[in-house]
């Protein structure tokens, strides 16, 4: 078991009070899972995958535990994070095209980082130039300013050494909802190389794109309103959702050959509920056809069969 | 018809224009009434640049665009242009950055009362006003005196829809208008599109999302790099896509009931079974000409090297 | 001159919490400027002042310059700021000083803002040649060195007075405020909205005015704050050297005055700290108001 | 690179060619025809300047040549280095005059900016750390850049000076000293040196702390410094990489706040007697010296625009994306 969340609780803080942005979820990640993580604004995926690594000003722990590898994560704690960071867990974040100092050549600023980190550059250089290779970039890029490089090749830069250390657990936090169509692919499934490679154990894929992460995830988890709503093996998610909104969603995205002419898709009615002051119960429940008396009280996040875990009193 | 006839956009950058950037080169298509015309493309395409001419946000350095006739770059003067602005309108990609965040977002039709409907009584005004809110199936009651950002970005979509229709409108220009919006609302956001559509609306469908362009439009054009590189009726160009970079992008696009590989292969195996003679394959090494050829009746191809790869 | 965004961005904030916000920016600017220390002391220091200098004068029965009392008096209960070698009651010049200061400061920065905003909102929306134009023209003005320029210029004045002065200060000191401005009115006028303004019909000016400007009015606000700062430090540089109003009273002629009379070495300290001390005043709490009111529209910087 | 220093040079060119158009003009086009009154009045005090005044009026003003001619007949002298001839210091040219008063002013000036920048740039940097500093500092920063050259300079020779006793207040040496390298002349040097000198120190100071503060923020707070911190860098690195990058910005400051500070240093210069070109410009307005004045003006400018292309190449050099664009490398 690589990673396992326990209720974990995050509240933004802000002037009319918390925002509940990620309330309670439970799951966990097995080892050499790809897991994709999935929702859209609001939904508290990202707060989720931040929470992982660093929590930011505004961001308050509430409860709740991380534990990796059979470790207590100490979220709460900044400076003890320090120790996993980088190690353990590590994230290629979402602004990677400017995640370097634009004033450093990126070789002499990896070297001052790993130093930093109390490893020896010597130690890793040879590797370093293998993976940069490996992810098609000449070992000349470490002489150069960012500035010099192309947008993806900085991404690329970034991949690699964000994952140099071996970390258990990485992050990739919409790393691809920046690119082209045409360059995606290649970036989705490098991450899917680096797990084979085991330059990472385990992965969690943040996206608003499902077609993206079922075309590499093994698992997919549906969150929605900062809850749980759904986590399933990718093909499961896409054929057989079980929850009222992974199911509207996934009916509601077209695909090639779908068209309006023949096929007309709708969306989910409604908006996702204000996390200010959260409605009891579902969250879905507004929006949601089937809902009934019992969705008043919170759903549990419950396995219904075997690795499918479902938030909802109708999945049966 | 909107129709743009061979036309370029250059830009001059550098200090006192020093260099010269081509934008746009050659596109030749057309929207007619009643019909949705995707324009699919990459960033740097071209593709917004070809939206903003169309708008008459950004200037027209070669060709022509003419909207029933009429070359809009001689569309000077106020009056002039505010005429066009009655038949030609725009929905762009940012809900948010539409609206400026000063003001209250129903500020957007008093703008339009104020440029043209000074004349009309309260009355009718919110007469025409309700009209248009229930076309784009909004309620008056959620989102008039409200700010933008206590509206969703698909309310705000809706409602810049609404505003492009209290001016009668016959072409609407929609560059991107849903890719910033939540995947459970964006369909509906589409769907109106189609309706607009039915009522005899011509669209210009701006949009990098090939799934999305392929779901509304009746015709597609595909640019890469500022040309277009294949047009036609859009079953046509998903079905039996020509040029090498159309079935890059069709091999690329993430789809949920197929990965990667077996959409490639199929391609491959269709490829292979394809035995017809090719007669606008260029010699290796040629430039590709702006003009495309008409590979099958109303099926544009632009030329391209025989077993060439896509070049992106 | 800090780059300060003027607004909030409603997609900069964390998840939820931009659909969270019920009210509108402005309501909450006044939320937080009434919660600002910094904002409400600088405005206090300043607004005290101002209130001396329109007000005070109108209750001393003699003007700045007339010799009333004994020479050299140190501040006492009835000369509050003491006298000067001249017998001249150095209170009487302060509150004349304070107002001339002000007066210097609206106008010489008035005119400086005005002549910035309309520089920076043409080259900025405008873009083009026109841009280029500007451009090179705010840079010569830009290197020229202010003082210098002022100097000579008011040099060869027969008479001078105060409007004159603010107007030549208003003429020199714009540039940087232009600069500032152009790149705000560049970045706003990329905004959406300001294509649907012209797909409005919206003419140019319109839009400069209806669209642009009001999204930047906390940051030309705090433009002609710093303006106003410079224009009163400009005028006091130039009433030192003597080529001050030929008639009337300000701070910086107080202190040539002092210095002309040797104040310094006959240790008449009375004569020179107030007026440099209004000075100091008025300018530094206005800077500091500035700042409050950068934590107060930049929302980045409330959470420091 | 050869075309980004080709426009620079061309704005500085013509900022100076506006400038000596200024210079020109003033005296041509005031109201009332000062040139005419200056004369006039310099006749009464002081016969054979008046007729110095008048040779040099003629051979540059040529009051009946046309108005081309004269304009041309200006730049023609200021090439040769002819200024005219001081009335103050008559018959002395007003060129040997202002050269003389050069190394005072730089001397002041040079080691006031350059000092100020780096020490303020450290302060600044140090706020940026807690609260507790930032509230210190940022409101001591903004009272001294408020606080006007000349009124710091009065009381620091009224402190420090007078009552004190530490500090001479006047001149750039004691006056029963002839200038020579002896110990004791540079000692008196230094000495007189020491107090016009901290006082455009201190001012200078707070605006490159406050700059520097505000800058280190924003540093802080961009993405690279995130990723950093997401990969658990300790704040050193950090905020080493932050003042680094956060000092570029400032190199442009200094730039821009040129002016400022040679406005403050010729104000300065005039409460301490201090023999630079600010005590010049006092004492050519007291005398109507007007060749005296124009041609520190000239000079001022001339300084401020070698400082400013001195300044874009140390930028160029310092900033590697600068550098890279400027050399086409970007891809």
């Amino acid at each position: 078991m690589s990673l396992k969340v326990s209720d974990l609780r995050v509240y933004y803080r802000t002037l009319r009070g918390d925002v509940h942005a990620l309330d309670g979820p439970t799951f966990t990640l097995a080892d050499g899972e790809i897991m994709g993580l999935a929702g859209e604004s609001g939904s508290g995926k990202s707060t989720l995958s931040k929470s992982l690594i660093r929590l930011d000003g505004r961001m308050r722990y509430v409860g709740g535990s991380v534990e990796l590898d059979g470790t207590e994560v100490p979220i709460w704690d900044d400076a003890a994070m320090n120790r996993f960071r980088f190690k353990e867990i590590s994230i290629i974040p979402q602004y990677s095209m400017s995640a370097m100092n634009p004033t450093r050549k990126i070789g002499v600023m990896i070297a001052e980082l790993l130093e930093s980190r109390g490893v020896r550059f010597k130690t890793v250089r040879e590797e370093l130039h293998r993976r940069l290779e490996l992810v098609g970039l000449d070992t000349e890029v470490l002489k150069r300013y960012p500035i010099e490089l192309s947008g993806g090749m900085k991404q690329r830069v970034v991949m690699v050494l964000s994952t140099i250390l071996d970390p258990s657990l990485l992050i990739a936090d919409e790393v691809t909802s920046a690119l082209d169509v045409s360059t995606q692919r290649a970036v989705a499934e490098m991450l899917v190389e680096f797990r084979d490679r085991r330059f990472v154990k385990s992965m969690v894929v943040v996206t608003h794109d499902i077609s993206l992460v079922y075309q590499i995830a093994d698992s997919i988890m549906v969150m929605y309103a900062g809850r749980l709503a759904e986590k399933a093996p990718a093909r499961t998610i896409i054929e057989a959702p079980r929850h009222p909104y992974t199911r509207m969603l996934i009916s509601a995205l077209p695909e090639v050959g779908v068209t309006y002419a023949e096929q007309r898709l709708t969306g989910i009615p409604g908006s996702p509920p204000g996390l200010l002051d959260p409605p009891k119960g579902c969250r879905f429940r507004a929006r949601c056809p089937l809902a009934s008396d019992e969705c008043a009280t919170e759903p549990p996040f419950v396995e219904v069969t075997p690795d499918h875990h479902v938030a909802c009193w109708k999945a049966e | 018809m909107l129709r743009f006839d061979r036309v370029s956009k250059v830009y001059n950058v550098g200090s006192f224009g020093s260099d010269r950037l081509t934008a746009v080169r050659e596109a030749d298509f057309e929207v007619r009434r009643g019909e949705v015309v995707a324009l699919i493309g990459e960033s740097g395409s071209g593709k917004s640049t070809l939206g903003k001419m169309a708008l008459r946000i950004a200037s027209v350095s070669q060709g022509t665009i003419t909207c029933d006739g009429t070359d809009i770059s001689t569309l000077r003067g106020n009056r002039r242009l505010k005429d066009y602005y009655r038949r030609v309108q725009g929905v762009f990609q940012d809900p948010f950055s539409s609206y400026n965040p000063v003001f209250k977002a129903d500020r957007v039709f008093a703008m339009v009362r104020g440029e043209y409907y000074r004349d009309v009584p309260d009355a009718q005004w919110r007469a025409k006003v309700h009209a248009a809110l229930e076309t784009v199936r909004l309620d008056p009651q959620q989102i008039l005196g409200k700010y933008p950002h206590q509206l969703s970005g698909g309310q705000l979509q809706r409602l810049l829809i609404a505003r492009a229709l209290l001016l009668d409108i016959d072409y609407l220009v929609a560059d991107e208008i849903i890719s910033m919006l939540d995947a459970s609302t964006r369909i509906d956001v589409l769907n109106l599109l189609g309706d607009l559509k039915a009522r005899g609306l011509g669209i210009l469908f701006i949009t990098h999302d090939l799934a999305l362009g392929n779901y509304i439009s009746d015709e597609t054009v595909i640019v890469h790099k500022g040309s277009i590189v294949e047009r036609g009726r859009t079953e046509k160009v998903f079905g039996d896509p020509l040029h090498p970079y159309t079935k890059k992008l069709l091999s690329s696009v993430p789809q949920f009931h197929k990965k990667w590989e077996e959409v490639e292969a199929e391609l491959k195996a269709r490829e292979a079974a394809d035995t017809r003679i090719r007669d606008y394959h260029l010699p290796v090494g040629q430039e590709p000409p702006a003009q495309l050829f008409e590979a099958d009746e109303g099926h544009f191809v632009q030329p391209f090297p025989h077993g060439a790869r896509a070049s992106a | 001159m800090t780059a300060a965004q003027p607004l909030p961005d409603p997609l900069a904030g964390p998840e939820g919490t931009a659909a969270a916000l019920p009210e509108a920016p402005r309501r909450e600017a006044l939320y937080f400027a009434l919660r600002n220390k910094k904002l409400l002391i600088g405005s206090a220091i300043v607004g005290s002042l101002l209130l001396l200098g329109i007000l005070a004068p109108f209750f001393f029965q003699n003007g700045p310059n007339e010799r009333i009392a004994p020479p050299g008096l140190e501040p006492s209960a009835q000369y509050w700021f003491g006298t000067t070698q001249f017998g001249q009651d150095i209170f009487v010049q302060f509150a004349h000083g304070v107002r001339s200061t002000f007066l210097v400061g609206v106008l010489g920065g008035g005119i400086g803002a005005v002549i910035g905003m309309t520089v920076g909102f043409v080259a900025g929306y405008k873009g083009g040649w026109i841009d280029e134009i500007l451009n090179m023209i705010t840079n010569v003005v830009l290197v020229l060195p202010t003082l210098a320029v002022l100097l000579i210029i008011a040099a060869y004045l027969e008479s001078r007075g105060i409007v004159m002065q603010s107007l030549f200060i208003g003429l020199t000191t714009w540039p940087w405020a232009a600069r500032a401005i152009r790149s705000q009115a560049l970045s706003l006028s990329s905004r959406d909205y300001v294509d649907l303004a012209r797909l409005s019909g919206f003419r140019t000016h319109k839009i400069i005015l209806r669209d642009i400007a009001p999204n930047m009015s906390s940051y030309l606000f705090m433009t002609f704050i710093l303006l106003f700062g410079g224009s009163v430090l400009a005028a006091a540089g130039l009433d030192f050297v003597g080529l001050g109003p030929t008639d009337g009273m300000s701070l910086g002629l107080m202190m040539h005055q002092a210095v002309k009379w040797g104040a310094l070495q006959l240790g008449v300290w009375w004569w020179f700290v107030p007026p440099g001390l209004g000075i100091t005043a008025i300018v530094g709490s206005l800077y500091i108001m500035n700042v409050g009111l950068d934590e107060v529209f930049n929302p980045k910087l409330r959470e420091m | 690179m050869r075309k980004y220093f080709a426009r620079k040079i061309f704005v500085y060119a013509l900022t100076f060619f506006v400038a000596v158009t200024i210079n020109w003009m003033i005296p041509r086009f005031m109201p009332g025809d000062p040139v005419q009154s200056r004369l006039a009045r310099a006749s009464l005090n002081n016969p054979e300047a008046s007729q110095a005044m008048r040779d040099y009026y003629t051979s540059v003003f040529g009051f009946d040549l046309p108005i081309w001619q004269q304009y041309l007949n200006f730049w023609g002298a200021l090439f040769k280095g002819d200024l005219g001839i001081s009335v103050w210091l008559f018959p002395t040219p007003v060129t040997d005059v202002i050269l003389r008063a050069v190394p005072f002013s730089l001397g002041l000036l040079l080691p006031a900016i350059l000092l100020s920048w780096v020490v303020g740039n450290r302060f600044g940097a140090y706020a940026a750390r807690s609260k507790w500093l930032d509230n210190t500092v940022l409101p001591v920063g903004y009272v001294l850049t408020a606080t006007p050259y000349m009124w710091l300079a009065l009381l620091l020779a009224w402190g420090l000076g007078i009552v004190a006793g530490w500090f001479p207040v006047a001149g750039a040496y004691s006056f029963a000293l002839r200038p020579d390298f002896s110990w004791m002349f540079v000692s008196s040097l230094v000495q007189h040196w020491f107090l016009p000198f901290l006082s455009m120190f201190l001012v200078a100071l707070g605006g490159w702390a406050i700059g520097m503060r505000n800058m280190i923020i924003y540093e802080l707070e961009s993405e690279y410094s995130n990723y950093l911190q997401a990969l658990g860098a300790p704040r050193r690195l950090i905020r080493k990489y932050a003042f680094r990058n956060a000092m570029l910005p400032q190199i442009t400051g200094l730039a821009v706040q040129l002016g400022t500070v040679v406005a403050g240093s010729l104000l300065t210069e005039i409460v301490f007697s201090y023999p630079g070109l600010g005590f010049l410009i006092l004492q050519a307005i007291q005398n109507q010296d007007f060749f005296l004045l124009q041609g520190a003006f000239l000079f001022i400018v001339a300084g401020v625009l070698i400082a400013n292309f001195i300044i874009d190449i140390v930028y160029v050099l310092v900033d590697p994306r600068t550098r890279i664009q400027l050399q086409g490398g970007v891809k």
